[in-house]
């Protein structure tokens, strides 16, 4: 595996993952792929090895199964990512 | 006591809706029970509280139950062809288990029909015309002074259950007007709505829902139900008797046609025929036991009087079970028994005892 | 007023538009008043406007078992068609009071007594058009005499609609008429 | 580390049951997530449709509630007449709003009444397995148009938005898409001034269509669909904002 | 004889239809029926016959009300809350006495329920959901065979006594498959339909109407209805009876619960109880005669089986009439009782003979 | 001495059991004439609404059915499919159709069944006591709204010519007037035009909505009621013709 | 009663009448008037002199019980009337 | 063939889209054109897509009455959630089918017959990726001895849709192989 400075990265959930692929579609940094081993369920999931990912959250925003999150530096500020959401303060 | 007023029966249930605390009412109108939903109309404004003319009994009883999925008080009012719109309605709030009251003004059938008055939806009340296995609470009072009462008690079996209760009468009790004393009557001590969606403050979320595909849920719901109905069967089945103790031959008869019916036994006990009556108030649970114990009595002979085909009949039959005969005698389609007529029964069943 | 065990039948039949509906329910307010077992029951037609209508009043003062009304004691018909649709159903010994303005035949029945008002034209002198059912009224309380038109008078205002409370002078006197006319007329039956 | 996105408390933390690409998924996580926004959770009361949504409260942390199929406007009458400070939203498919509810979202708009409709369009009964649906495409193939949905036999795909836009009732009417991120943060943007307008007590019904992906019915990747909406769906569905909401 | 096909009954019923000669086919989706809709959707344009998808149930039954009044052979299918909103139309279609099919997939009830199989609409189809007195004439395969047979039968029913046949099936006869013989029944010789409304040619207008309000008018159409319901109860019931003659315990089911009880009467025939069966076809009418006449044999006990709560169980309570006692064994919400269970309940009532 | 106006032989020579100048009877007339005039009796079948016409089939001599309230587009659709020579239409009321009735009008319009519908707004559910109809204007006092009616709690008069418009199932929609003779014979006119459509086989569906009086609960004279519908109820519903048929 | 040629009559059928007043309301003659006598249902029917009528089928088109016939002498050609019904030849 | 009466009771269960649904009606037609009397049941879950599916089939040489399966005589499974649910209900003496490439556990009952088959690896190195239900079904059939894989693969083309026709020929090689690896590993079990 290639090392290099991250300065965003995705955390995938795998077993949330359903292989739709659309993730796989959408990455501007063509980031994402599809695993070769299935998960519990029988599906096979997106994996990431995060060279090149921007954080535009992009495939978080297309993923039908919230199964993505994305991370970024904080000295970095591009305007891809308006979709960071809040926890509800009234979630008593 | 408050003093009496006179009024008719569609009014009157209005009014003791809102004694009963009924925080909405969602009605279409249909002859006979016109004025009820008129009277709600002008009635729970005036009161604060909610009255919506639904496009449909359909959106009618769901309306119904958007409310009483909040913990409300709800209610709607209808006649035959409207209630049988709300079927699948009905079916759904017996599986969320959602308190409500629905009047059903009856009017003759099948079809169209007409707007005379008759009592052809025992069926479609007591048996579920809906699908699957559950049950209406089905109260059936005879005057309008009782309707008041019944209507108050209608809320409160719905809420301690969480159930539907159906209140039927036939066009008569709608269009009638009798002196009522407007008297509201204690609520019962109810358990908290704690399954109500409310918004989930401060608490999980609250689910309603009768889906149940999974590990035979839906099984263990529909137990849990019956057991329900069984408690209901035990506590809440209600029968009014009148000179059944020697009498050679029992009348079985609801609502209006048991007033009917009830000046047929009295002329019947004059010419000496040993005559009784016997009233059920709840249709569902019915009360098999009373009449089951009547019919224990050797020599006796049920007379069933109904303003349809012969359909509380079956539950009649059901009770006696074999143990004595059980004759029937009814007008439908609108028709109403008239006392001579009933009398004419009686007559061919029983002695004239001399005394 | 009446003694003793009593159950008294009452059918008012008539067009749609000639107030049998208000007539019956005044009577039943009345004798609720008087502190009689009452029941009322109007008859709803098929017909949206015209036709005929008629309502159902049981006066007792036992407990009223059933309050359809098949063969009446009393009958009140302001028309010929209701004439001829309730005549047969009364019973003997019966009291009918017969709008005699709008029927010209006869009630064909000897077995009752028989009041023949001319309604209409009592009222139309008084110059209260719609108040023929008011006059027939006061001809039937006056010769039942199981209320009087006093009392019926007493209730008109809890009756009638607030609207029309500027006739309630109008209609007291036209019932009054009518009463006169049963005495002036039937003396002998006025109970 | 910046968490850019993560999951909106108010979408529980599970699986769905739904197909791998369905639009579902993300309409669910779009709700959630504004509700998280607005801080409404605990006074946000929803309406599962009968369709593949049904199970929309195992997904969705709020109270809701279940009901006949297509009569959630109705339902939400009842709520939101019993309860006018809770905010009310119902979550429908194309067969459960446009066929067999047509009346009761026609009556519920013409009522103005303050709810918020999510209205997800598929163009095709997912739960029952692929039938036709009113917005079902002419010559699409479906289980109930083995030959593709004849307008002869079959009618015309129904537009919901151009219709409900005619009744003084509604305040708010958007159709949006699901078919890449561009869309869906528009998706987002209209839900949220969707649920905003009701939040705000403002007059009128609010409704949201989303043109929403069914892989399975469509006999088509996840890709495939995504391509087929932008393609052929919003030619016949076009993505246009029908009623400005007032300004408060 | 033609050669057998493996077929699910949700298409067999579909290909039934089309070999009755159905005209018009109405329906809206719903789980566990919906491959008769596809099949129908597929098969009647072929058959240049008349497939509509409906915006609703509703609108279904309204359609078939429609094709039906034109002298068509009409007809739908669903399943229970499809079902449910049919009932004001199946009111309508009882008071104009228009002929149709109407086939209900059963589903795990109240509510939304589940999708399993089940018997929870008894009630519904045997006592009328709808409003007034009226019935529907109710037949129970409980083979994909004789699905095939019996809806070609419901045609033929409905047509000669202007009636609604309802075939009642749970959802695993619509789901099974089995091999059946596509054999085209004889058609019944049939009156002429000369109330249809075709147009008003050559003969004065023919009015449609269940409006009857003047002169005791709906009374008699009642009256009519209630002899024309007596015809068929005396002609039409129809009854299969196995190992009856000798038994101690009798089993009463239909449909597929019907088949999960006759191999475990096997079973306990060959434990040595003497065990018998006797599966209701029609449900309406019911065969009373016969369940009457076998609670005749003293120290006879009779065990319905259901997959409800019991319903069904009221009509043989009706039939045995007290002459026997009638147990019952139920699984509800979309469970199946299964041979073993059943066996149980056999082995509970009956001794062992040791012959 | 020459004709000039009798009664046509299609409206059968009877008593209605309307009320003094109510709308109903005058639109069964015209709706005679034009099955006379077209000489389609023989082959035209009615359907009757659940409402103040209920008995239109006592009237107009052709074969009719009664059908539940609301149901007749589904009706319509039934009988058409069956027998597509025939010339099918329904009779409704705005209570008929226009509220309990709103998803078959919706639908049979949206699949284009090829039938006419005469849809009688008397703003008003004249059967059943005068209540509240969706065409009720805002304030105006029924049954049901003895205040009026208020748009919050009652919502807006529904336009039903402008929402099937919208549809492209629908061929001919026209709002005419019963107000005086001058509209009444444009009236005809449209009711001609829709029927004459069906007979050439052209597709979509006719309807042509009549304002007509309802004096009893209107609780106004004949001639009020009129007047009524010059200076109110053109206000909110303009007579116009919202579609045009294609020329044959 | 005032002898006059007659080019144009109406024939009211009495009975059918309700007496709603419209005809009365829309004759550009003042030719028809409500009648002092009711009829056998009650209402008070309207009656003509046919004075003035010109045959223009104002009454007759806008009567709800299509209780009124108009008829014009053959000579006489106005305009007003377009609305003869033809019976249908399609009655059998 | 068997001989005498018998009443076998299948059950193949395994993930949505392992083909158990495919297997089991081309078992049953296969049965069906054998003269044997069968039913079939698909489960129907309330998934929409995934989950497990699974089937029911009744073989008999006398008509069934119970088309339901219970306890099983023989199952065949393709995963280990079915594993899981179903070995408890097979009959004690019955047959099972297991999918070894994907099932990493035993069946824990020693009442019965094992046969354990790589159902996928065979599939995938016949490059027949989607078989491993062939392979299943071959293994059964060989085994339990009522029908022969001959049978089965006469009956393939009515059951498959005409559009997968062209994957007829690689099925039948697959069911082979199934059949194959049964008289190879288990020669004593075959009947
Ligand atoms: C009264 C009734 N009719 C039919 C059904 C069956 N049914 C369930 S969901 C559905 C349609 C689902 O389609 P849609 O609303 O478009 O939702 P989707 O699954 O596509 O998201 C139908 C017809 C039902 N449950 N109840
Ligand atoms: C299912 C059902 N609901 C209600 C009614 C009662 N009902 C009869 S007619 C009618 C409304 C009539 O209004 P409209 O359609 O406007 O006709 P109009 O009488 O005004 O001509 C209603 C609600 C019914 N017969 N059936
Ligand atoms: S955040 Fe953007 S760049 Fe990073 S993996 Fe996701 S889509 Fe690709
Ligand atoms: S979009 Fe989500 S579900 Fe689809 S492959 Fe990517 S991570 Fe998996
Ligand atoms: S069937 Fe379609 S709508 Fe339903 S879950 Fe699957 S992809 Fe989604
Ligand atoms: S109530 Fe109105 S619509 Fe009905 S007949 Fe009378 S005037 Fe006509
Ligand atoms: S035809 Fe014309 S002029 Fe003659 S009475 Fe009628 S409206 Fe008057
Ligand atoms: S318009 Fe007709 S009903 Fe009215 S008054 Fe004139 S003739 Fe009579
Ligand atoms: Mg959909
Ligand atoms: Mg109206």
């Amino acid at each position: 595996m290639v090392q290099k400075e991250l300065t965003a990265h995705i955390k995938i959930n795998s077993e949330r993952c359903k292989g739709c692929g659309l993730c796989v579609w959408v990455c501007p940094q063509k980031s994402i792929a599809i695993d070769k081993i299935s998960n519990n369920m029988g599906y096979f999931p997106a994996c990431t090895d995060d060279v090149g990912c921007t954080g535009c959250a992009m495939c978080a925003l297309i993923c039908p199964e919230a199964a993505i999150e994305v991370y970024r530096d904080n000295t970095t500020q591009t305007d891809t990512a308006s979709v960071t959401s809040t926890s509800g303060k009234d979630n008593a | 006591m408050s003093e009496k007023v006179l009024m008719c029966g569609n009014e009157a249930l209005g009014e003791a809706a809102i004694l009963a605390g009924v925080d909405g009412y969602f009605g279409y109108p249909i002859t006979p029970q016109n004025e009820a939903t008129a009277y709600m109309a002008r009635r729970m404004p005036e009161e604060g509280r909610v009255f919506v003319q639904s496009e449909s009994e359909l959106a009618a009883i769901n309306m119904v139950m958007g409310a009483a999925a909040t913990g409300a008080r709800a209610m709607t009012s209808s006649s035959s062809p409207g209630i049988s719109l709300m079927q699948e309605g009905i079916s759904y709030l017996a599986g969320l288990e959602l308190p409500c009251v629905i009047v059903n003004i009856m009017r003759g059938g099948p079809g169209l029909g007409s707007i005379a008055p008759a009592q052809g939806d025992y069926f479609q009340a007591t048996r579920g015309g809906g699908h699957g296995d559950y049950r209406c609470i089905v109260l059936a009072p005879a005057s309008v002074q009782e309707l008041v009462d019944l209507m108050q008690l209608a809320f409160d079996l719905a809420d301690q259950y969480r159930i539907t209760v159906m209140v039927l009468g036939d066009g008569i009790l709608g269009q009638m007007m009798e002196p009522v004393e407007l008297r509201k009557l204690p609520r019962r001590d109810l358990p908290e709505k704690t399954w109500a969606i409310t918004g989930a403050r401060g608490r999980p979320q609250n689910i309603l829902r009768s889906l149940l595909m999974t590990d035979n849920q839906l099984e263990l719901h529909n137990k849990h139900l019956q057991e329900k109905y069984a408690g209901i069967c035990k506590s809440e089945t209600r029968v009014e008797q009148f000179d059944v103790d020697d009498a050679d031959v029992i009348c079985v008869a609801y609502g209006i046609a048991a007033r009917v019916v009830k000046s047929a036994v009295i002329v019947a006990r004059d010419e000496g025929i040993r005559a009784g009556w016997i009233r059920p108030i709840t249709l569902w649970p019915f009360p098999t036991d009373a009449i089951g114990m009547a019919a224990e009595h050797k020599g006796r002979e049920f007379l069933v009087v109904e303003m349809s085909c012969g359909q509380m009949l079956e539950d009649v039959r059901l009770a006696v079970n074999g143990k004595a005969p059980v004759r029937f005698y009814g007008r439908a389609g609108g028709a109403v028994p008239t006392v001579e007529e009933v009398l004419e029964q009686i007559r061919k069943i029983a002695p004239v005892i001399v005394d | 007023m009446m003694a003793g065990n009593f159950l008294e039948e009452v059918i008012i039949a008539g067009f749609g538009g000639q107030g049998v509906i208000l007539a019956g329910k005044l009577l039943t307010q009345t004798a609720m008043k008087k502190d009689l077992k009452v029941s009322y029951i109007p008859a709803y037609g098929p017909e949206v406007r015209g036709g005929t209508a008629n309502c159902m009043v049981v006066i007792s003062d036992e407990s009223v078992a059933c309050p359809l009304v098949v063969s009446p004691t009393s009958l009140i018909v302001m028309n010929k068609a209701s004439l001829l649709k309730f005549t047969p159903a009364l019973k003997s010994g019966g009291l009918m009071v017969m709008n005699r303005t709008l029927i010209d035949v006869a009630a064909g029945r000897d077995d009752i007594t028989l009041l023949e008002v001319p309604a209409d034209d009592i009222a139309l002198k008084l110059d209260n058009p719609r108040g023929a059912n008011m006059v027939a009224l006061g001809a039937y309380v006056t010769a039942r005499g199981i209320l009087t038109v006093d009392d019926v008078a007493a209730c008109m205002p809890d009756v009638l609609a607030k609207r029309y409370h500027d006739t309630l002078e109008a209609n007291i006197k036209t019932l009054k008429a009518g009463a006169a006319y049963i005495r002036e007329h039937y003396d002998a039956v006025v109970s | 580390m910046q968490t850019v996105f993560s999951r909106t408390p108010t979408l529980k933390d599970c699986t769905t049951h739904y197909c791998p690409g369905c639009g579902h998924g993300l309409a669910h996580r779009l709700v959630a997530e504004v509700i998280d926004e607005l801080d409404i959770r605990s006074r946000t009361l929803g309406i599962a449709p009968v369709g593949c949504a049904v199970y929309a409260y195992d997904y969705i942390d709020v109270d809701m509630i279940e009901v006949p199929h297509g009569r959630a406007p109705a339902v939400a009458t009842g709520m939101k007449r019993m309860r006018p400070n809770n905010i009310i939203f119902t979550y429908q498919g194309d067969g459960d709003l446009a066929s067999i509810g047509a009346a009761e979202i026609l009556h519920a708009a013409n009522r103005g009444e303050k709810i918020t409709v999510i209205f997800v369009n598929n163009a095709v009964y997912g739960m029952t397995g692929g039938q036709m649906a009113p917005t079902t495409l002419l010559d699409q193939v479906t289980a109930t148009t083995p030959r593709g949905r004849s307008q002869q036999n079959d009618g015309f795909p129904l537009r919901i938005c151009e219709l409900l836009t005619v009744l003084p009732g509604t305040a708010y009417i958007e159709r949006c898409s699901l078919h890449d991120p561009k869309h869906i943060r528009q998706v987002k943007k209209a839900i949220r001034r969707a649920f905003e307008h009701q939040v705000e007590d403002k007059p009128g019904l609010t409704l949201v269509e989303l043109l929403s992906p069914c892989p399975t019915y469509w006999r088509k990747s996840p890709k495939e669909a995504m391509a087929w909406i932008a393609n052929e769906m919003t030619k016949v569905f076009p993505l246009q904002c029908f009623k400005e909401p007032e300004k408060s």
